[in-house]
């Protein structure tokens, strides 16, 4: 690797191998195609408004709730890990601190982005800050997200600046330097706002009085499924993070982490997984008993039309819950990489399940006796913004992978093997 | 605790031509587009045709105007605004919507089980020179807000206004009549003050035939139905209901 | 001490952080909603007082009550005017968008020879000269006005015809024409004191007749009752509207009305329910129970309900003879509650295709139907507010349009008294526009202009002193002190009532109508329907399902959604 | 929420929902101007240097961070967890300063015994009047050879321990020297007489401390074999012939000679470039 003008070595970690910068942005153009597809379909829907969406008066949220929803709970891992490391010790979880931050970010920033397109007066978002209902579960999720968000940005300045080239210039090295010693209180900061606006993503239909199939009964002012967010979001995310990881690993070819570190993410979210399962159980058991029929609706309303029957609920509590929680936790299961990944995968399918229920098949199903099953398709203007999203994704991580230190330096760094 | 206004809808009477609808949009200024669709358009009444579910000699059909209930306990979509766009008005028990203050996350139109509120897709609009029929009491709205009834708000602003003219507290209820109610060609919304026990009124809302759309959900809503036929009034509740609407494509 | 550039730093921060501890800057911030609110292309109703005038709808003749909110010299909203004895009210669901109609885009704004736009002037000589070649032939949809005395005028000078297309309503009174002599148009329903009313496929419910004046008499006698003081019977192939809100739904097989009406006859003879003289239907119970897929019970179960209270009136959707047989055998003809005559017009002949045969130029009022079309090679010139479908026509003429023109507003089609009311010009127009009327009075020069005829009639009505004027309050009008009082009340939206027509109505039935479907009149109309719709219809028809989708079809489609 | 809007009511829930939340957006704040001010401090008493060499020091390669007593000898192995900084290092009073013997070295590489070595392949040579002289090493000037171009500093100009000494330049490489002592530059030598800088050292060398964190003697020795044994493996490029056996000589000049081997690597292995 000669440094010839189409070279970026200099950008990269010495004794890191990284392809050619030739592949790289090869690699690149396709997602960053998607992303100005994306970006064009969403100016179209700022630009003349959310009819250019298939949404309508009774399906009145769709498909970028769901992507929002889901999303931040994958995301959780960034607060999660973050949590474990800094605030309870777990040090063994610190080579994929810095991955998890930067995963974090792209979830958070790629749900804040949606919202502002979904939203009809983006001009006025900011009123909910001017004028909170502090009974609003949004109002509480809009304050915690963007906050949230705003910590997770100071998280990646680190990271940032750890730059081969940026960490020569000592003035952003310093600030670096200063910045990490703070970095536990934004994980502490970031880990208190996050289990309150997971939880609040859940309370926003839990509280839905209107929307029996939604509604549940609660503690104070936090209706179940607040919890059951949280928990399903901290469970998940340890194994997106595994997921993410093994992927790259995959791609670039190249171990990054010692395969105790997927033991110990695989362990935490199956234990967790488990615990979550057992109370989506309990609760679905109160719901179905008493708080629906409470309502004036029958539970088998709800399952009685295709394809949303009672499958959909299994898969969501047994299928995808349970199953995945048992193969992540056992050390016999886990130890299978196939297994392990398979689990992982299911793990999330099972948690973004839950909020596609929650979100489409709640407005779905009809609450006026005369109601019809209602269906809907998004348009080619949300997919395309959907898509946009996960190529901003694609890309921030790959440059962050190639130009910033997310792994620890490898092993056989020292031994100085000349990279190709 | 100020006035309850609400209705009793006598679904008996109901033949389903419509002139509440038009009334209603003509009195609020909401406009019409040609590229609305039954699941897009603005109809803050809309009557909906109801069927027994049979066929053949035995089917009967019935019209149910569908408004704003103006839940009156906990009421859901005031409850989720996050922005206070939503208020439940303690002087009149109305369910104000402040357009100017929405910034159109339609997290209320999720939370209303009755879909009476709806989404202005489109930037309002009127065919040329035509905006000079608009009501001038009434503000139009923009893109990107939601908008329901707010039971002819500027009608009961202009009885305020003529009662304090006359140098008077309350105001004179013939003054203050919504749209919907004063076009119905058969009378069979009725309009009044639920907390006046001497209001015909209320005093009809408590008749054995009068009901409530999903009562159970504890919304209290403040609109009532009336009707003489059983399956209409099982209506009333999901599991009990055997009525599906009749939907024309 | 002299200023650094540091100290200037710090003195601004330190301003903008004092300022934002003042309201200022978060009341305009707070204000951006208000402009967000306000972009220059979302329309703003104009600011200015609302007054309320009272006038009587033009756009067909039911001649229904309106109070209309005007401000600023144009209509801003339309309402029933509750006073008017027979709309009482109410008003069909367009009339209440009815004020946006003159802004509507298929609003016929130049004149049109061909579809090429040309001038009053060319369409003048056009026509002068057509009248000169030979006769003229005008239409008319809504007769009895001055208009159409001026129209009949005209023609009887230059050996013309004059003939109209009636209303639906008043076809299905044409088979009593024969029988008692007296024209449909002075035929009516006494439906305030008739018990039973059996409607074959008659909308009674949904737009028939003057809309307020039978949805009222029903609601309060009717509506919601098991044992109503109304019986309302509707006949028809599939639940209707009115079938939906009848006291009972009778289902026959679609197009066999008049086969279940001699069925019905037969019924009522065989059980000694009607005295039995005069003719018997051919058909037998047994054939109509077959045509019309009911059982025989059902029918003679029917026929005892009908005379189960009486008076009954059979009401037909068409000019079926059959069905309008039933109301001579239950002597309903010229009883109470029964078919009543109102008036005594001259004899209004209906169009038939024979009347343009010879013609070389024939004019259409803008009253017709937009979906009339004469089958004819002469040059036709037709008047219209709106293209609707109605481009055939040689010469397109913008008429006025709603509430534009004074016209008077004779008695409305199936109405049992006679009356009369005026709708004086509310708003003005944004182009020059002319009536058929107007523009015939401005071609010769004899011709007495239509604002002068209705004065005179105003002043036989005062002359003849017989009826009453309803104002706000009913004023007989023997008591009113002078015809400008009455011309007075009826420029402010009163209307004159008639008493019922002194003089019996007699109907003799030779032979029993065959139950052979009459043939469907040459115009093709079988129904009215408007030749645009408002804007805000689309609520019905567009962003609703109301609507069945033929109606919206039918109704929707030429009315070109704007 | 301020005064002047209207509609807002304040309600128990805002009380508190409001003050936590600005509580929070305060606690964010708070944290990244408190490390935006320590970083301006730290520039303001000279520790931003020495704070950007200890984190450059900690992006180095274990074998670049061995501690002087490990290639001495006198302990097995120990990475030095203070940027070399023996000056103020509790550790290296443990173990005993050896005389140094001998200049012979038999890497084939010389070095002398009055000279103190730095990690970054620089030597101070001290003098009576109390300056220094600094250069290049040996493995160096045969890695390097003759540069294309030099950038050493002005005469009188402050230069910072690990701080850039001078640039040179090298087939399009840029080889930053690392100072291997803190003072002011009195003057410098040209091509002709080798290139070394003049110096006037900014402590007192008299005081022991000063070159303490310095090599010297059988540290020398040890560092030296290992450094050759790292350019050993590092210049075993493919298709290219064994630049140097065991205890054989290093070629002068050898960035011409083996021109495709990992120079970036080695380069920055050789001069402490993180």
């Amino acid at each position: 690797m000669a440094s010839t003008a189409l070279s970026d070595a200099r950008w990269i970690d010495r004794g890191e191998e990284r392809t050619s910068l030739p592949r790289f942005l090869l690699w690149l153009s396709p997602w960053a195609l998607l992303l100005a597809v994306g970006v064009y379909a969403s100016g179209l829907c700022l630009y003349y408004g959310l009819n250019q969406t298939n949404m309508d008066n009774r399906f009145a949220f769709g498909l970028w709730i769901f992507l929002d929803l889901g999303i931040i709970a994958l995301g959780a891992g960034a607060f999660f890990t973050g949590f474990l490391v800094y605030i309870l010790k777990r040090a063994e979880l610190k080579p994929i601190l810095n991955t998890a931050v930067v995963v974090g970010l792209i979830c958070y920033s790629g749900a804040v982005a949606i919202l502002m397109i979904d939203v009809g007066q983006p001009l006025r978002a900011w009123f909910t800050f001017w004028h909170p209902n502090t009974h609003s579960m949004l109002t509480e999720v809009t304050f915690c997200i963007s906050c949230y968000l705003l910590v997770l940005s100071l998280e990646y300045i680190p990271i940032l600046l750890r730059n081969r080239q940026l960490r020569r210039i000592p003035s952003f090295l310093v600030f670096e330097h200063q910045l990490h010693k703070v970095v536990p209180v934004l994980a502490a900061v970031g880990t208190l706002l996050s289990f309150f606006h997971q939880g609040s993503l859940g309370g926003l239909y839990g509280v839905l009085r209107g929307r029996p199939f939604a509604f549940r009964s609660g503690v104070l002012i936090w209706p179940s499924t607040f919890f059951l967010f949280i928990l399903s979001a901290i469970a998940s995310g340890p194994s997106f993070l595994l997921l993410i990881t093994a992927i790259v690993e995959k791609v670039t070819g190249r171990k990054l982490v010692a395969e105790e570190v997927y033991r110990r993410l695989a362990f935490i979210s199956g234990v967790l997984l488990a615990t979550y399962v057992a109370a989506k159980s309990i609760d679905t058991l109160i719901w179905l008993n008493y708080t629906s029929p409470a309502a004036g609706f029958a539970p088998w309303q709800y399952y009685q039309h295709k394809p949303f029957g009672t499958p959909i609920l299994f898969g969501e509590i047994v299928l995808f819950g349970l199953v995945p929680a048992l193969l992540l936790t056992f050390r016999k299961t886990a130890s299978s990489r196939g297994l392990l990944l398979t689990a992982a995968a299911m793990a999330c399918t099972g948690v973004l399940l839950n909020r596609f229920v929650l979100t489409v098949q709640t407005l779905a199903v009809p609450t006026l006796p005369f109601d019809e099953f209602l269906h809907y398709t998004p348009s080619w203007q949300e997919v395309a913004s959907f898509a946009g999203v996960i190529a901003y994704g694609v890309i921030l991580y790959s440059l962050s992978y190639r130009y910033l230190p997310l792994f620890p330096p490898r092993q056989g760094k020292d031994s100085h093997v000349s990279g190709n | 605790m100020g006035a309850r206004y609400g209705m009793v809808i006598d679904l008996d009477r109901c033949t389903g031509c419509g002139s509440c609808m038009i009334a209603c949009a003509s009195e609020n200024n909401v406009p019409a587009l040609p590229q609305a669709s039954p699941r897009t358009g603005l109809t803050p009444v809309l009557v909906r045709k109801v069927s027994n579910g049979q066929s053949g000699a035995g089917r009967r059909e019935t019209f149910i105007p569908i408004m704003c209930m103006h839940c009156e306990h906990e009421t859901p979509c005031v409850k989720v605004c996050p922005q206070q766009a939503v208020e439940l008005d303690k002087a009149t028990g109305i369910v104000m919507q402040m357009p100017q203050r929405c910034l159109g996350c339609r997290y209320c139109m999720t939370a209303c089980p009755y879909h009476a509120r709806f989404f202005n897709w489109w930037d309002p609009a009127w065919p040329q020179g035509m905006e000079k029929s608009l009501n001038p009491g009434v503000a139009v709205r923009m893109r990107g807000v939601v908008e329901k009834c707010n039971l002819c708000h500027a009608r009961l602003h202009a009885a305020k206004e003529k009662a304090a003219a006359a140098g008077k507290r309350d105001i004179d209820s013939s003054d203050y009549v919504p749209a919907c109610v004063e076009a119905c060609p058969t009378n069979a919304i009725h309009f009044g003050n639920l907390a006046d026990p001497n209001d015909p009124v209320s005093k009809e809302a408590r008749s054995p035939q009068a009901f409530r759309l999903l009562a159970r959900l504890g919304t209290e809503p403040k609109v009532y139905y009336k009707s003489t036929e059983n399956w209409v009034r099982n209506l009333a509740e999901p599991n009990s209901a055997q009525g599906s609407e009749v939907q024309h494509g | 001490m002299k200023l650094s550039r540091r100290d200037l730093l710090v003195w601004s921060a330190g301003a903008a952080a004092g300022l934002l501890a003042t309201p200022v800057p978060w009341k305009i911030l707070d204000d951006t909603s208000i402009w967000s609110q306000n972009w220059p292309w979302i329309p703003q109703p104009a600011r200015c007082p609302v007054e309320t005038r009272q006038s009587v709808c033009t756009l067909c003749p039911k001649g229904c009550g309106l109070r209309v909110r005007m401000a600023g010299g144009w209509a801003v909203g339309v309402a029933g005017l509750n006073t008017h004895p027979l709309s009482r009210g109410a008003l069909c669901p367009l009339a209440y968008a009815a004020h946006q109609l003159n802004w509507h885009p298929q609003r016929l704004r130049v004149v049109q020879h061909r579809t090429n736009p040309s001038s009053w002037e060319q369409a003048r000589a056009a026509f002068a000269k057509a009248s000169k070649e030979g006769p003229v032939v005008i239409i008319d949809g809504y007769p009895g006005r001055a208009a159409s005395a001026l129209f009949e005028t005209y023609t009887e000078g230059r050996d013309g015809n004059y003939c109209v297309v009636p209303s639906p309503e008043i076809r299905a009174l044409t088979p009593y024409e024969s029988w008692t002599g007296v024209p449909a148009h002075c035929l009516g329903y006494d439906l305030e004191n008739t018990r039973t009313i059996v409607s074959f496929g008659a909308p009674l419910l949904d737009g028939w007749g003057t809309p307020g004046r039978f949805t009222r008499i029903w609601a309060d006698r009717a509506a919601g009752r098991s044992d109503p003081e109304l019986r309302l019977i509707q006949i028809d192939s599939s639940l209707s509207r009115t079938a939906a809100r009848a006291w009972r739904w009778v289902r026959s097989r679609e197009g066999t009305h008049a086969a279940l009406a001699s069925g019905l006859a037969r019924a009522l003879l065989e059980q000694n329910l009607v005295p039995a003289h005069g003719p018997i239907p051919a058909t037998t119970l047994a054939e109509s129970a077959v045509q019309c897929d009911i059982s025989m019970e059902a029918i003679l179960e029917l026929g005892r309900s009908l005379v189960a209270k009486s008076p009954t009136l059979v009401i037909a959707r068409d000019d079926s003879p059959a069905i309008a047989a039933l109301n001579v055998l239950l002597g309903s003809v010229g009883a109470r509650g029964g078919v009543v005559r109102h008036s005594q017009h001259s004899n209004l002949r209906s169009y038939t295709g024979s009347d343009v045969q010879n013609a070389r130029a024939v004019l259409i009022d803008s009253s017709v139907p937009w979906n009339f079309m004469p089958q004819t090679d002469a040059e036709v010139f037709r008047f219209a507010a709106w293209h609707g479908a109605s481009t055939k026509a040689d010469w397109l003429l913008p008429a006025p349009g709603f509430l534009e023109e004074l016209t008077d507003v004779p008695t409305p089609p199936a109405s049992s008294l006679a009356s009369y009311a005026v709708a004086p010009p509310l708003v003005k127009s944004a182009t020059e526009v002319h009536s058929a009327a107007q523009f015939l009075s401005s071609i010769d020069a004899r011709l007495i202009p239509t604002e002068k005829m209705i004065y005179t009639r105003c002043e036989d009505l005062f002359r003849r002193r017989a009826g009453t004027v309803h104002a706000h309050s009913a004023i007989p009008i023997s008591e009113l002190a002078s015809v400008q009082k009455l011309v007075e009340q009826l420029w402010q939206g009163a209307v004159w009532v008639g008493e019922p027509s002194p003089d019996k109505l007699r109907c003799r039935l030779q032979e029993w109508p065959s139950a052979t479907r009459s043939s469907p009149p040459d115009d093709g109309i079988t129904d009215w329907i408007p030749p645009v719709m408002p804007a805000l219809a689309s609520k019905l028809y567009v962003e609703s399902t109301l609507r069945e989708a033929a109606e919206r079809r039918k109704a929707w489609a030429p009315a070109t959604a704007w | 929420m301020f005064p002047g809007i209207d509609g807002f009511h304040w309600s128990f829930g805002h009380v508190v929902f409001l003050s936590l939340f600005f509580a929070v957006v305060l606690t964010i704040l708070v944290t990244i101007a408190s490390s935006a001010w320590r970083a301006t401090q730290d520039f303001r008493n000279h520790r931003a240097i020495d704070l950007w060499w200890r984190s450059q020091f900690a992006e180095l390669p274990l074998a670049d961070r061995r501690c002087r007593h490990e290639l001495a000898g006198r302990v097995i192995s120990r990475t030095c967890d203070n940027a070399f900084d023996c000056r103020h290092c509790d550790k290296y009073s443990q173990f005993a300063v050896l005389p140094s013997t001998g200049n012979v070295s038999s890497t084939g590489l010389e070095y002398w015994r009055d000279r103190y070595y730095h990690r970054g392949h620089t030597w101070v040579e001290t003098a009576q009047d109390g300056t220094v002289t600094v250069g290049l090493d040996e493995l160096a000037d045969h890695l390097v050879g003759t540069p294309d171009s030099v950038a050493l500093p002005e005469v009188g100009e402050e230069v910072e321990l690990n701080q850039t000494a001078w640039r040179m330049n090298k087939n399009g490489r840029e080889i930053r020297v690392r100072a291997p002592i803190e003072g002011t530059v009195l003057a410098i030598g040209g091509a002709q007489e080798g290139w070394y800088l003049k110096m006037r050292p900014r402590l007192d060398l008299r005081e022991p401390g000063t070159l303490r964190h310095l090599l010297r003697g059988p540290e020398v020795q040890g560092w030296f074999t290992r450094e050759l044994e790292r350019l050993q493996l590092q210049l075993r490029a493919p298709s290219t012939p064994a630049a140097l056996a065991d205890g054989g000589v290093l070629l002068p000049d050898l960035m011409n000679v083996l021109p495709e081997a990992d120079w970036d690597t080695v380069l920055a292995d050789t001069f402490l470039e993180a």
